[in-house]
């Protein structure tokens, strides 16, 4: 399995994070802006654990920090859907461009 | 006697004014300030001539100075000599006279007074600073609440002026700051820092003077009206509340004049004396100029904020003239002027407080119903154009001995420029009192205007009284200021010793 | 030298980012979420993949099953969930479609010009180490952490219970 | 502190006291309380007067200054200061008497004359402000004391001018006298700044002493610096020579003085007539040695400026038909005599006729035209108009005037032995040896003089018949008013025999005046002439007048519109001040000045604004930006760092 180096795995994420950078920048519902998230973090903890697995398999920090960044990711979630939630009721909307009072 | 008590009496007032209940408890108690203040402001004077008796040529008295922050040097100093008394006493009576004119303000009483109260610390504090800083903190103080008088209390478009005012006069002390940074960063010891006692007596090279010496000038000459940096004048005066002009041009114009002559042309005489000819042009400019831009005013305190630009021309021409009797003779302008254009401003709001207009031709035969107030505005218009017995005679003839010093033929055609406005002020002084006092009444709402109350006769008979004791007796305050004056001629010879 | 496991890596890892690209570009709302469920099943694949059971398993339960779940939720209560989506202007696309190649290309350059020292000692991953380690309290134990996240955990329930009970200003 | 002082504080106090406290609680006790004041004055003044004259001012046969007062009140620098003082000379004390007298005889007469008027009080204070700074201005010792006493009665002319104010004539009038006046001080504060400059001192006996010695550099530095051509002296003497023309109402400055008639009549024969007018005859008196000895062509411009002013008004009187406008043009007229005999004359000894003559003149003047003033006063108060055609055959309900006007026309004519003859004979003698040209001229104006003066008595007093709705109900006024008019009509009369020679001359040696009846005859013939013509013109009700003005068309009507030199001044406030000065600052002040503050602000604000669209509170826009701003931080780093 060591035939596939480490920086195979590097792409993959780097470009699954630009793919939610991509999605977070064009959609405009939250919901979506907020899977676009999701994938980032998702590319985040794969370059923790294939550093870890690569680099220092002696220790399994990189495991660790994967499986925190998903403990908080679901808090993220819940705490993220609860204001998406709210927002709807009071503005019937979900559009990040209508969420605009805090300006001016 | 200590100097902090001209600065902590308006801060309590206007504490005190802060948890006043009923609007005549706050009144009372400006009042009573400003009252105390004055008195302060006379015994100061009293023990100035006692204690400065055998000093040297102006030398500062009752100095103190405690640091600031000290890792800057910046020290709280201050210290007076007779000019900042003439200044400070101007102070106290524009104060006092602006507080009893503005008696029957109705909105928001409270913040009105204690602004105006507030205006003044800054100015006293600007006058007795002998630390640059100091001064510039000072100088602060006083513009931020003008923003606001004229904002909130104010006529017209006062948003429009209020802002003009405020971000004009920023900009004047923003240049301010950049010179006094300047000298500050190329003064020869570490410790000089911002003292200005300490700055006079080392020699700045003339390179740094010549970079340093705009931007102090111009700087507080925005304050002063120079040209052509005046807009603001009209503006600002037109549209304030009778004691915020009154502020304006009695008090914060002078904060230039003093500045110019304390700080720009006492530490840097070469460069002031370098650009003395520039500094005449744009004053006699001012001055004509000034002059016939009032001929066509209708609203009689655009009038009257006009030949302030033109009066304030005096002062920059006096000190650019750089004679010691020529700087006299700004000094007594700056008392004089700020006297007379508080007067004036007071008139002109008595007037308009009653007849709602301020337009000459609405105006007329005004003499009949108020005669107090028309004489008070007639005799301000007489101070205005140079009438013996008042102080502005006895000012502006002082400049102009002073200025005829000079003998190079430009300083004399400017001279003879500036003396050409005591025609032309004649004109316009006597076309606005003749259309609008004189006459015959042309609204007959007018015919049961009332004629002054007691606040406003006290206020007016304070600045008269003020105006007609420089007048009859012009060497008291002369004799004041001369000692100033010598100090500052001293570093000004300087220059002429060397070549 | 293709072997199975390697043809495997590239299958999932091109599974994963179609379904991704496709989750960031579906028109419709409910479509996007059920790719994105792909996409995040294939990056559950490539921890298997790596013999990360444990990794997998949790990406499994709390992604898929909770994270996934909870969205779909609030799209049923937010959405018509077969309406397409307000589409962002064309300009906007294309600058961020730029910054994102542009992006991913620095970071690909660096990535190939940077030699990692890969060794080939295999993982710990027995779920005792990872049980212990989890609640030990030594110097490469995770039992603060756990806490923490725990007490997250709860603060996040507190407060999306709070966000959602607050009273609408005019309603009942 | 010499008692003297009181001449000028009594009325100063009076003016004090009536102006803050008359019109509430003194009433008509402000005039009395005036009138005692100046009284008083004119006391001191005889009592001076004589002290000086025949006891204690002659030092070696020859009259001598004294100063009794002097105190510093304004130093400029060590050499230059402002004194105020008292000085005492011939002159001085001449005009004490002439300023106090006059002034009592007005004050009494106003007594009743300005009876029932709202502002009586203020009248008074304004009288007594007047009264104040007349006598400060004679009496001053130093340049700049005459100047700010020069402007106190300026302004009291203005104030007085424009008395009654609801009159918009009598602001219009005020106005004009108080600017065309302050045009002419700048030359005398110009002329005040040169001639100080140089000389270093402002005291007139220093300026005196250093520009009359030859040998003294103060003289040499003055003359050898010059501008455009002139010296530096002449300048200055010239400058001091307008100032004193505005005042005295000479050519070109004279506009304002027909005008300032709109004033209360006791006024104009104060102020206009008698005192302030003569003001400027008495600056170049004052500084006379300078003129004759070091710079007689300034002494020349006076000379032709006085000669030319004073025929120019003659003609003018000639066809004016206001009765005080006549006069006012007289009184133009009658100070151009006196302008002129200054002019003509030399320093010292015989050659000092002329200064003499002025002197005498000046004083004569006073009283007789102060006279004529007052009984044109009466004249106006009792038909209520100012016009000579609502007037005629007044004679008979105006004996006393009638017999006060003739004395007056009589002396102002030159005609032996009422008092305008011996000054005036003294003039033309002085200009006879000086210049034959300006004699001629004066001659014939001295029987101008006559024609246009009698032409106001007839008019007034005889022709046709008195128009019945004017019957007044006071009569002839109060005695209060018809006093000071005998007072001044015997003065009249009798002034002339004064031996003035003996008292003022230009160096304070006594001077014999001769009457040589010979070379009197020809004015004295031109003179009774030009009474002739106006009996047969004006006596009866007749239209001759009207014929000879047809017969003289346009040159008539250009005299009577005053030569259209109103009109020229007009042309040039309103149009060229106006129009082309004034309104262009204000113009360039509104839109380039402010203009250009105003832009700064505005491109600031756009700039701001322009900026605050990234501000777009957007967070998608945010996180780009933050994005592409870190990849670029990135690539800076890498490329700092040579990985790419």
């Amino acid at each position: 399995m060591n035939s596939i180096p480490l920086i195979h795995f590097l792409i993959v994420s780097t470009a699954l994070f630009f793919i939610g950078v991509y999605g977070f920048f064009t959609r405009i519902n939250m919901i979506t802006m907020l899977m676009s998230i999701e994938l980032i973090l998702n590319s985040v903890n794969i370059n923790f654990v294939a550093f870890n697995k690569y680099l220092h398999p002696e220790s399994n920090d990189g495991l660790f920090f994967s499986l925190f960044i998903i403990a908080i990711a679901a808090a993220e979630a819940a705490v993220a859907i609860a204001i998406i939630i709210n927002l709807y009721r009071t503005h019937s909307t979900i559009d990040v461009e209508d969420a605009n009072e805090m300006k001016l | 006697m200590n100097l902090n008590l001209l600065i902590i009496l308006p801060l309590l007032t206007s504490l005190a004014i802060l948890f006043a209940g009923s609007k005549n408890t706050v009144r009372m108690i400006a009042l009573a300030g400003a009252a105390i203040q004055l008195v302060i402001c006379g015994i100061l004077l009293i023990q100035f001539n006692k204690y400065s008796v055998g000093l040297q040529n102006g030398q500062m008295i009752f100095e103190s100075s405690s640091p600031w922050f000290s890792s800057l040097n910046i020290n709280y100093h201050i210290g007076v000599d007779g000019i900042s008394i003439a200044m400070i006493l101007l102070t106290a009576v524009v104060v006092l006279a602006g507080i009893l004119v503005s008696w029957n303000v109705e909105k928001m009483t409270k913040e009105f007074f204690m602004l105006l109260t507030l205006l003044s610390a800054g100015a006293y504090g600007f006058f007795i600073s002998l630390d640059l800083f100091c001064m510039f903190f000072f100088l602060e103080v006083a513009v931020v609440p003008k923003y606001l008088l004229i904002g909130i209390w104010g006529s017209g478009k006062k948003e429009y002026s209020a802002n003009k005012l405020a971000l004009m006069l920023m900009g004047g002390s923003a240049l301010v700051l950049v010179g006094m940074l300047g000298l500050y960063y190329n003064s020869i010891s570490e410790t000089t820092g911002f003292n200005l006692m300490a700055l006079r007596s080392q020699v700045i090279p003339l390179e740094t003077q010549l970079i340093f010496f705009p931007f102090l000038f111009i700087g507080f000459g925005v304050f002063t009206a120079i040209f052509p940096f005046h807009t603001w004048v009209p503006d600002g005066h037109s549209s304030a509340p009778t004691a915020a002009s009154m502020f304006l041009a009695g008090i914060s114009m002078k904060l230039g004049g003093y500045g110019c002559l304390r700080v720009a042309a006492y530490l840097m005489p070469e460069a002031a004396h370098y650009y003395s000819a520039y500094i005449v042009g744009l004053a006699a400019i001012a001055i004509l100029y000034g002059a016939f831009a009032t001929m066509m005013q209708t609203d009689l305190k655009y009038m009257n904020a006009y030949s302030s630009v033109s009066h304030c021309g005096f002062v920059l021409l006096g000190i650019g003239m750089l004679t010691p009797t020529a700087i006299n003779g700004a000094v007594l302008q700056m008392v004089s002027h700020g006297l007379m254009t508080a007067l004036f401003f007071a008139a002109i709001g008595m007037i308009y407080e009653r007849t709602h207009t301020r337009t000459v031709s609405e105006l007329g035969g005004l003499l009949k119903v108020m005669p107090f107030i028309s004489t008070v505005f007639f005799i301000a218009g007489l101070c205005s154009l140079g009438l013996p017995g008042f102080s502005g005679f006895v000012a502006e003839m002082t400049v102009f001995v002073g200025s005829w010093e000079r003998v190079e033929m430009f300083y004399r055609v400017s001279t003879i420029l500036a003396c050409m406005s005591i025609v032309v002020t004649a004109v316009y002084i006597l076309r606005a009192s003749g259309m609008s006092l004189m006459g015959v009444i042309k609204n007959k709402k007018f015919e049961s205007l009332t004629d002054a109350t007691w606040n406003e006769k006290a206020a007016a008979t304070l600045l008269i009284a003020g105006i007609l004791i420089i007048g009859l007796s012009p060497f008291l305050l002369n004799d004041l200021i001369t000692p100033g004056t010598k100090q500052i001629m001293q570093n000004v010879n300087r220059i002429f010793t060397l070549n | 030298m293709m072997d199975a496991s390697v043809i495997s890596f590239y299958v999932i890892s091109a599974f994963l980012l179609t379904f991704g690209l496709m989750a960031v570009t579906a028109k419709k709302i409910f479509r996007s979420a059920i790719w994105l469920l792909f996409s995040l099943v294939g990056i559950a694949s490539l921890y298997f993949w790596m013999d990360l059971q444990f990794l997998a398993a949790v990406q499994i339960i709390v992604y898929i099953g909770g994270i996934v779940v909870l969205i779909i939720f609030s799209i049923f209560l937010t959405q018509d969930s077969g309406s397409a989506l307000p589409r962002a202007i064309k300009s906007r696309k294309i600058g961020a479609a730029l910054l994102s190649v542009f992006g991913f290309g620095i970071i690909a350059t660096l990535l190939a010009r940077t030699a990692f020292v890969e060794t080939t000692t295999p993982m710990d991953v027995e779920m005792k180490t990872i049980g212990f380690k989890m609640l030990s309290l030594g110097g490469d134990g995770y039992a603060l952490p756990f806490e923490l996240v725990s007490i997250l955990l709860l603060a996040a329930m507190i407060g999306c219970i709070v966000i959602a009970v607050k009273n609408i200003p005019g309603k009942p | 502190m010499s008692p003297l002082i009181l001449i000028l504080l009594l009325p100063f106090l009076s003016f004090v006291i009536s102006g803050l406290w008359g019109r509430k609680y003194l009433k008509n006790l402000a005039g009395i309380l005036s009138t005692t004041t100046v009284l008083a004055s004119f006391v001191i003044s005889v009592t001076t007067a004589y002290r000086y004259f025949f006891v204690d001012g002659k030092v070696a046969g020859k009259f001598v200054a004294q100063y009794p007062v002097d105190f510093k009140w304004l130093e400029f620098t060590p050499d230059l200061s402002i004194h105020l003082g008292i000085l005492i000379d011939p002159i001085s004390v001449m005009m004490l008497l002439v300023v106090t007298f006059i002034s009592l005889m007005v004050h009494i007469y106003s007594l009743g004359y300005m009876k029932g008027e709202e502002r009586y009080a203020t009248y008074y204070s304004f009288l007594s402000l007047f009264t104040f700074s007349m006598l400060g201005l004679v009496v001053a010792t130093n340049i700049f004391q005459t100047y700010i006493f020069w402007e106190l009665v300026g302004v009291s002319s203005f104030l007085l001018i424009g008395f009654y104010y609801s009159k918009p004539s009598a602001v219009a009038a005020s106005k004009k006298a108080f600017i065309v006046t302050r045009f002419a001080d700048l030359g005398f504060l110009a002329g005040i700044l040169i001639l100080s400059y140089y000389s270093g001192s402002l005291e007139f006996k220093d300026i005196i002493a250093r520009y009359t010695d030859s040998s003294s550099p103060h003289l040499q530095a003055a003359i050898s610096s010059s501008f455009l051509g002139v010296s530096a002296l002449s300048w200055g003497l010239v400058l001091v020579f307008i100032g004193g023309a505005g005042k005295s109402a000479m050519f070109p400055l004279h506009v304002w003085l027909p005008d300032a008639m709109e004033g209360p009549t006791p006024v104009s024969a104060l102020i206009h007539a008698a005192t302030m007018v003569v003001a400027g005859v008495y600056l170049v008196a004052r500084l006379f040695p300078v003129y004759a000895i070091s710079c007689p062509a300034a002494l020349h411009v006076v000379a032709v400026v006085g000669v030319f002013s004073s025929a120019f008004a003659a003609l003018i009187a000639c066809t004016q038909t206001d009765i005080k406008r006549v006069l006012a043009y007289s009184t133009m007229s009658q100070i151009g005599f006196m302008m002129f005999a200054l002019g003509v004359s030399g320093y010292g000894g015989e050659a000092g006729l002329g200064y003499m003559a002025s002197m005498f003149h000046l004083f004569t003047h006073a009283i007789f035209k102060a006279l004529l003033f007052l009984c044109a006063g009466t004249v106006i108060h009792f038909v209520h108009s100012n016009e000579i055609k609502d007037m005629g055959g007044l004679k008979k309900s105006l004996p006393i005037t009638h017999i006060a006007f003739l004395l007056a026309c009589l002396a102002i004519s030159g005609i032996p032995p009422f008092s305008g003859f011996f000054s005036k004979e003294e003039i033309l003698t002085a200009a006879y040896h000086h210049d034959k040209l300006i004699f001629w001229v004066a001659v014939v104006t001295a029987g101008l003089t006559s024609f246009y003066m009698f032409r106001l008595f007839f008019s007034i007093f005889y022709r046709g018949e008195e128009n019945t709705h004017a019957q007044s109900h006071h009569g002839e006024g109060t005695s209060s008013m018809l006093a000071p008019q005998i007072i001044l009509a015997f003065g009249s009369v009798l002034a002339g025999l004064i031996p003035f020679g003996k008292f003022v001359t230009s160096d304070g040696v006594g001077l014999e005046a001769h009457t040589d009846w010979n070379f009197s005859l020809l004015p004295i013939a031109l003179s009774s002439t030009g009474i002739l013509f106006a009996i047969y013109f004006f006596m009866k009700d007749n239209d001759k007048a009207e014929v000879l003005a047809s017969k003289f068309g346009s040159v008539y009507i250009s005299l009577k519109r005053k030569l259209y030199i109103d009109e020229i001044y007009e042309f040039v406030t309103k149009r060229i001040i106006f129009n082309l000065i004034a309104q262009p600052a204000a113009w360039f002040d509104k839109n380039i000045v402010d203009g250009f503050i105003n832009t700064i602000g505005k491109a600031t604000q756009v700039f701001s604004l322009t900026t605050s669209v990234w501000q777009s509170g957007k967070v998608q826009a945010y996180s780009a930006w933050l994005l592409a701003g870190t990849l670029v931080v990135l690539i800076m780093c890498l490329y700092y760092l040579q990985l790419l």
